[in-house]
């Protein structure tokens, strides 16, 4: 594991720390909304990954695109998604952010460059690289950065999207979220190698390890890379160590877990990391932690009541968005 | 008597083939030891073994074509693609190497293999997964699709696909895998490919659909026979082989054909059905064809928008009363 | 006047797009440096520069996926397959991305992309390097398939296509590549999506065809006419949209049709023709509406079985006369 | 490169050569019949790279499969086809390989265990892994090989092949031919990396790279692998340094290689290589060597006469060989 030891400025991480908690707040909510179907289908939470999300979000400037997974909830209020967006998409609202027609799973927002969530593994991988290619031929020193969990990594798309950015030398960061499960197997029952970074080395680029729970660690690693690929020095492969806490969908009680895993995990909760650095450097405490805690909690609570009461679409809508007309 | 689920059906006839020939595997993304993202397949692992029933890194192409090269050394394959939407990733393992290759080796081979996936809409999984796919697959000879409705045909088509020495895609609807239905044990046994089956018998109109559409279309034939409409509803059970005769005796009693499909209009299997009527049935055909299906819509997540998208009772009823008048 | 090949007019529709707009961008395998495998587009590399005109490595999943990911930010990407049989190589892409981007987004994107392909037997390539593809992607709304049979429509459906706003797949027919019309440059314009033509007008029968199999149809109405047969034959010019005015009018006129494929019968593009005509057209029907297509087989690398597999002039004639008989 | 100085006996040197003269007098022999018109379509000549196929082919047991690409003349007659069911099947002729259905880049022989050649840039990889799979489940002791070129270790395929078959340690060697072209492009220009081998280490599984112009260097490397693969320690991947003496395809003249380069790989042209080895080791001495080479030219003009008179598959094969009956 890389480890930087440089603390970020307050103001940052208590940016960070406060999206962590909208995000972690925003999960719990729709988890009850799934159970109270007012969610259907399926939702997969990110819980216990959010340092990824906000670490490699603080990173990202205007222009910049980014692509991720089903499990985007957390990469969309990190790139800043609204939270009524986001609550009343998810419950296929007509003012959700893709007009209650994306759903849980696809998470877009062109306007603060969320050029879309995937819900087909690997999928969203060449749609960054094409993004990146837009940035280098349009010379806007801008950056794209796809997310992707290790189970994706087995999939042709990875390859053939790391080897095309590579040889493109595009500007474009694949941040493996590596949260040790896809679907309810373990990474090591489908990748023979300990860490996806290795397979950096198939495309000549340079590949790392970085702790996913720490959210300035995977600032500083990912600015790094960040930084090399607006130099026009092509893209990187960063994996982000991470676990999730919960199922990996919907009612998934995650039985597949060797007993005590979870509990070491949930010590390094990446939301418990950032607020004990804080605490301890004087830039936070336990009652000012739980005061914005609680106040989150609410504007989250509101935010659900007010999705809950938003129109649906009308049902032409059905025809609508298909083609572009004109 | 016993009381049997759709998707009892698939794991009996699933266990019942690997009981039967030990060339039978079975294998597919988390089918093994968490029993498969539908609960379809638990204790099959337990039963015969991690030799015999495999998960699989998330791969399609390379599992899909690792069963055509099991097919033709001497296994018996079954692969399952989880979600239908996901045929398309393992698409030119499909198309052009299983459909093809006893073809091109000038009959050098068999190509004993299976494909199992879940298709279609109203679980409220979004726009890309909850797609019927067999329309997208009935221009590649080579192939067989089944397609069954009921729980005795979920038993008895999958055990003949498995037994068949040609590749069979079978096509799941998920919304029936709790679909209950009480029979005899006895019953459940082969059921042949290409019959249909007339699932009422009725003197005024044909109506031709598949699973989900079937059932709704049953529920419209009820429906009109208060108005003293009498449907005949046939169930294709496969797509290809298609029962040619089955549909042409019906409409050459009835004069009139209305066809549900579960899928977009352009290239919707319906409008092979309705050709064969304009074909070998025009002379009796004594009202226009009409098709009820998806028109040119894609399955949106919103619960209103894909309830509307996915043809129901009232708008099949409205077509056969529209053909019954015309 | 000039003689122009339809190899010739897609270099030229793609040079005079580059020159047109400086968001357009063409790439594909070999398409650059060496001018493409059919040596369509040789020079453009040298006149519009290795960052607008690249070529790929050999990965159509991800190259097709960067297309899309182009074309969302700004970018008017033209992609070539190569031989249209490796479409589903980068089925996914196609068929659960860039048809549905638009549409899962709730309209945030325009995906104005085009993805060029050569397609058809004749030419002696083999099962895996002849199939005509259109059938495969008819069942898939948010994209438009475009099937150019003459050396104006291929310059101007060309052109069309990569101005449209929407994601548009042109197939181009192999054994065309070497046909040549005397034109008048003036005649080389835009030939908008969705309009059949009349390539033949006729009063005793209506027969439906594209490219290759239009040709041909007209081959078979000219020996017809001796025969005192007055054909109609209508080229589709583009699959969706599919232009039902042209070809209901014309039913309305004949009352016979007759509908030309270079594709296996189920699920062949000519299904809906048929099933339109069943439909909308049926009371002005006097005969059962034939398809001449290749019915079950496959295409085979022996040279009488290529001959035989794909519709002939006589063929068409037989089929043509059978119907008038009728 | 790996070098390894150990002689094999003399009458597999014998063995070796020979097979290389066949393979070279065949192929010569092939691209006049192309220019003939007597092949058609496309040929893709091996030249230059016989030690390869050769080398592989050595290791070998009963038992044992292999799959390849389109390129595949050399491979075929190294697994043992005939020259006379290579040649007609070459003019699609009923008494080839393949019934004539097949043509040049479909030989496949199942009484050799060659399982195909594929005319889709990667898809034979997914097959030899099934095929492997079934050695490893009926624990015969065999291994599969697959032939496949550096331009196709870009393809999605190539990945999800070498990972299903490390995680499932199957006895599959994964054999890249190296000649430095994917079609008209130099392996650096679409791979940014010099040795596909290292891309061994996404596995986990050993990755080397030989010398493919030296015929006893791939048979010991490749044994080594092979043995190790027979004990069952899984797949490895190795590189055979190579190059086509040849252009592409058809009538490629390759003006995309630098000057001189041809030159200095005709150097270590694999015959020459071998024959002065064996020269130098008294096992043959030039004039035997002129007179096994006339002596199969020969041969191969015999048996390209016998095959120009075998008669065409009557076009009832067209439907045959589609799906197995029975
Ligand atoms: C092509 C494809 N195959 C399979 C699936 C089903 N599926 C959805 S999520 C998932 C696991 C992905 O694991 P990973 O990449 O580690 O991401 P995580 O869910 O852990 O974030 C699978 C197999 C899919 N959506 N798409
Ligand atoms: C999926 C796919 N894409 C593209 C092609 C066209 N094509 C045929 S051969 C070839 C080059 C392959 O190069 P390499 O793998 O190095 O093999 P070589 O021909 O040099 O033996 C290409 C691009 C194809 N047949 N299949
Ligand atoms: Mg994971
Ligand atoms: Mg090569």
């Amino acid at each position: 594991m890389t480890q930087n030891g440089i603390a970020l400025p307050a103001q940052m991480r208590q940016d960070m720390l406060k999206k962590m908690l909208e995000i972690r707040a925003a999960e719990e909510r729709i988890q009850g909304l799934f159970l109270e179907n007012l969610v259907r289908g399926t939702t997969h939470l990110c819980i216990g990954q959010e340092a990824c999300s906000v670490g490699v979000a603080a990173v990202l400037q205007p222009g910049d695109t980014m692509t991720c997974t089903y499990r985007g909830h957390g990469h969309a209020l990190a790139m800043g998604m609204t939270m009524k967006a986001l609550m009343a998409e998810m419950m296929g609202k007509a003012s959700g952010a893709c007009k209650g027609k994306g759903g849980s799973m696809h998470m877009t927002d062109a306007s603060i460059g969320l050029l879309g969530a995937n819900a087909i593994v690997g999928a969203q991988l060449p749609i960054a690289v094409g993004a990146a290619l837009t940035s280098r031929l349009k010379k806007t020193g801008n950056i794209t950065v796809t997310f992707f969990g290790e189970g994706a990594a087995n999939i042709g798309a990875f390859h053939e999207s790391l080897n095309l950015a590579a040889i493109w030398k595009l500007p474009v960061l694949f941040i493996c979220e590596n949260n040790l499960y896809g679907e309810y197997s373990v990474w090591s029952k489908t990748t023979p190698v300990r860490d996806i970074a290795v397979r950096a080395s198939s495309y000549g680029i340079p590949g790392i390890v970085v702790d996913g729970q720490d959210a300035e660690c995977v600032y500083h690693e990912v600015s790094a890379m960040a930084e090399r690929a607006r130099r026009g020095e092509g893209p990187a492969l960063i994996e982000l160590k991470t676990y999730r806490f919960r199922g990996h969908s919907r009612t998934d009680q995650a039985p597949y877990r060797p007993k005590g895993e979870l509990e070491e995990w949930l010590k390094r909760d990446p939301i418990l990391i950032l607020k004990e650095r804080m605490i301890a450097d004087g830039q936070l405490d336990e009652t000012e932690f739980e005061e914005l805690r609680e106040s989150i909690d609410r504007q989250v609570v509101e935010v659900v009541e007010w999705a809950k009461t938003e129109p649906y679409p009308p049902v032409e809508a059905l025809y609508e968005d298909i083609y572009y007309e004109g | 008597m016993i009381k049997l689920t759709y998707r009892d059906a698939v794991r009996r006839a699933l266990a019942d083939a690997l009981r039967a020939d030990e060339n039978v595997i079975f294998f597919g993304e988390d089918v093994a030891e968490a029993g498969g993202v539908f609960k379809v397949t638990p204790g099959l692992y337990e039963e015969f073994g991690g030799e015999r029933v495999m998960d699989t890194p998330i791969s399609e192409e390379a599992f899909i074509g690792a069963a055509l090269g099991a097919a033709i050394t001497g296994m018996r394959p079954v692969a399952e693609l989880m979600f239908a939407d996901f045929v398309p990733v393992a698409m030119d393992q499909i198309a052009n190497q299983i459909a093809k290759y006893r073809y091109m080796s000038g009959g050098q081979f068999i190509v004993p293999l299976t494909i199992r996936a879940a298709q279609g809409a109203g679980a409220g999984f979004g726009t890309q997964h909850s797609q019927c796919v067999e329309s997208w697959l009935l221009n590649i000879p080579g192939i067989k699709i089944v397609v069954p409705g009921t729980v005795k045909d979920m038993y008895g088509l999958l055990r003949t696909a498995i037994d068949d020495n040609n590749p069979v895609i079978v096509l799941e609807h998920k919304v029936l895998y709790n679909y209950a239905e009480e029979i005899d044990e006895a019953e459940l046994t082969h059921v042949p490919l290409g019959k249909a089956a007339v699932r009422r018998v009725g003197k005024d109109i044909t109506v031709v659909a598949t699973q989900l559409m079937m059932h709704r279309s049953l529920d419209a034939a009820e429906r009109l026979a208060g108005e003293g409409i009498d449907c005949e509803v046939i169930d294709l059970r496969t797509m290809i082989p298609l029962d040619e005769e089955t549909i042409l005796e019906s409409i050459a009693k009835t004069g009139r054909l209305v066809i549900v499909e579960e899928a977009p209009h352009a290239g919707g299997w319906g409008a092979d059905i309705a050709a064969l009527a304009a074909d070998k049935g025009i002379y009796w055909l004594d009202a226009p064809v009409k098709r009820v299906n998806m028109g040119g819509a894609l399955i949106a997540y919103s619960p209103p928008l894909e309830d509307e998208v996915v043809p129901n009772v009232s708008r099949i009823a409205d077509a056969i009363r529209a053909v019954m008048r015309a």
